[in-house]
């Protein structure tokens, strides 16, 4: 299983701080078509994706255990 | 013992010896909303050498609630921000050295500054001048320390040259759609705190610190009360045309000029003039009064309303139009206005 | 959209029964220095109903490296923190609903503003403060929201009656030696951040929204960028004098009057009077014309120099010694001075 | 093992953010008194121990694999 986390505003679409999901094995660019399709819209916001407290790239493939973050990004200042 | 900047000099990693770096280091801030207004102060009053400020925008009522310099006088009398807070900083230490620009940002401009600075501020609310930014402090060599907040949370995190992946590794694309404070609010706890810790970086690079500056983007959110520390090494991108082996800097070559821009939280949408045929305050007042009858003319700026919208012209001849809903709104605008 | 709180009430757990719950609470703030007032302008810009703010001690030089409310001119002038604050409160939000005390906090104070409260911020310098602010909280049943802050570092927790331990349970014994801002040192942003996670924590519990507030201690450091959250359910005793089922809330009971207190980041030593015979500012006049020759009078305190020392007489007859190096010598100084 | 975290101001007596040493078994009572042989006066500025991000109290009993802080109060404002 790998752990999600939905951070800041991103929550606001997924209506949940975490889940669950049976991804190990999957690219992170895989991980983002199966939240699309449960979160329509939620890849429009730009947000990247961080597994185990590091940014990842769309080839990198998930492990058994690993979290991974969306995380958005802000612009305000 | 009890000196200006004792409890400074009192906290070990800086000694006398940081405050004397503090003393003699410029930092320019870019930005004087919300984020700028309340690193500028932190810094005038931590004792810095030289601030350069820039911000293209005026006082308003509804920047009060989050912006810690200005009053609601500031706002009555629509100062420019980089005055409103000039009077407040030299309040607050006399002997501050303080230069100010109303202007938008461009890669000229930008480059200026970072060529006079010990380091950059973000104290911007868009993406495109973070590139602008981070063009330049990668090309002229020098540290500039990201902050960016909306709602209750911020990120923060300081780009060394040479140490770590830059902006444009972390953000190749620009997002389509994007929480602004106009979409999505903003708590001022979460300016206050995105602030601080871009000053505390600050402080580590300037007092000769720079082993204690973070390493990893900090992302936190005061509402839910969780923080997330991520690692920049994987996505560093050795083809970047900022940080890359052959870099181009390619942000400063891009002509702002003609352009339009929606501005965060205003609710607005600005148009730069193009630099062959820049529009006066002159020029402006008589559009204005043949259009609109009446306009109010102060040193920085005409305004008036027209076209349902309230406008107003810079002495740079930026025109920013209040209410307006598209760039192409604006631009419309602009045209029916000056041709 | 444009009004002046429209960005915090498009933030989605404020919204606008949250706003106008913000403008119909009352917060007492206890201290007005780095903390207080840092703490007094974010809430009095994010539009609190009412402040209640006290505070001993007057602007010195020494001040401005970190206390955001405060001038040069406001130092010149030595003026009372909460008289200096209030004016510059007053120029950031005209209609701004603030009443002061130039006070030492002790229980009678402590219980009549935690009875017109609807929270308590802790902008307070000493452990003693603290454990009168939460006798009084617990009393009256309404929260306070702990923060500290020294060097780098910080801490924050809201104590909320009835579901976590209390600040006596944390501490239940002084420590003997604590760093202070006097011995260690302070950098602005930790105190910032610590002010911010307040107010943050403050807002949750006015707009109702008292889930989302912290449950653990969270404690960080801006230098070494680490934080901890440490829980506080073990350290529950039942046998609290505050918390615990038979409370006596003893501090309330203290009589601060004839103590001193050897302050913090003052290098000064307090004392108060005995209320049976409280000093006079007139009074004050004529000691110090006799023994220094010359004194300074204010509206708010007579300032003279003996015995190798700076004192500063206040109109509720607390004498404060400058330089003074315990609480022994302070008792001294005033004995000789007032027998 | 036990792991040792030494947070903020209390580093300045430690010189060192953090270490390992072999104290399961013990009580937090006995981890001060490990302490205070090593790091003379750490005690005197009433530093709280949290074991596993919990504060703990004196007969707490480290288990192996304990993260212990030592968490000095803050008083300033």
């Amino acid at each position: 299983m790998i752990k999600l986390l939905y951070f800041a505003g991103i929550r606001d679409l997924t209506g949940r701080p975490s889940e669950e999901a049976d991804l190990s094995g999957r690219t992170v660019e895989e991980l983002w078509k199966w939240a699309e399709d449960k979160y329509p819209g939620i890849r429009e916001g730009g947000a990247r994706i961080a597994v185990n407290e590091e940014y990842a790239l769309p080839d990198d493939r998930l492990g058994e255990g690993d979290t991974a973050a969306f995380i958005p990004p802000v612009s305000g200042g | 013992m009890d000196g200006r900047y004792s409890r400074q000099t009192l906290f070990n990693p800086v000694g006398e010896a940081g405050q004397q770096a503090i003393g003699e280091a410029a930092v320019a801030v870019i930005g004087c909303g919300a984020l700028g207004s309340a690193i500028s102060e932190t810094l005038v009053r931590a004792g810095i050498g030289e601030l350069l400020l820039i911000d293209r925008d005026y006082v308003e009522l509804s920047n009060l609630q989050r912006q810690q310099l200005f009053t609601e006088e500031d706002a009555r009398q629509m100062l420019p921000k980089v005055v409103a807070a000039e009077r407040r900083l030299l309040d607050i230490r006399r002997d501050a050295n303080i230069r100010t620009w109303i202007r938008n940002a461009d890669g000229p401009l930008m480059e200026e500054l970072a060529g006079q600075s010990t380091l950059i501020m973000d104290a911007t609310d868009n993406f495109e001048t973070r590139l602008l930014i981070n063009d330049a402090a990668m090309k002229h060599g020098i540290p500039w320390i990201h902050g960016a907040c909306v709602g209750s949370s911020g990120t923060v995190f300081p780009f060394v040259p040479g140490q770590t992946a830059c902006f444009r590794c972390l953000l190749p694309v620009l997002p389509a759609v994007n929480a602004t404070c106009d979409t999505s609010g903003i708590i001022p706890p979460a300016v206050s705190v995105t602030a601080a810790i871009q000053c505390a970086e600050a402080m580590k690079w300037i007092t000769g610190n720079p082993d204690a500056m973070r390493t990893k983007v900090h992302h936190f959110d005061l509402w839910s009360n969780e923080q997330l520390d991520i690692g920049v090494s994987r996505i560093r991108n050795a083809g970047c045309e900022t940080c890359g082996e052959s870099p181009s800097y390619p942000e400063l070559k891009v002509r702002a000029a003609g352009s339009t821009a929606v501005l965060c939280g205003r609710n607005a949408v600005q148009i730069l003039p193009e630099p062959s045929r820049p529009i006066t305050l002159d020029a402006g007042e008589s559009v204005g009064k043949r259009i609109a009858g009446h306009v109010r003319r102060t040193p920085y700026f005409i305004e008036f309303h027209a076209f349902d919208r309230r406008l107003v012209l810079f002495g740079d001849g930026r025109l920013l139009i209040h209410g307006a809903k598209s760039a192409d709104e604006g631009k419309s605008i602009y045209h029916r206005l000056f041709g």
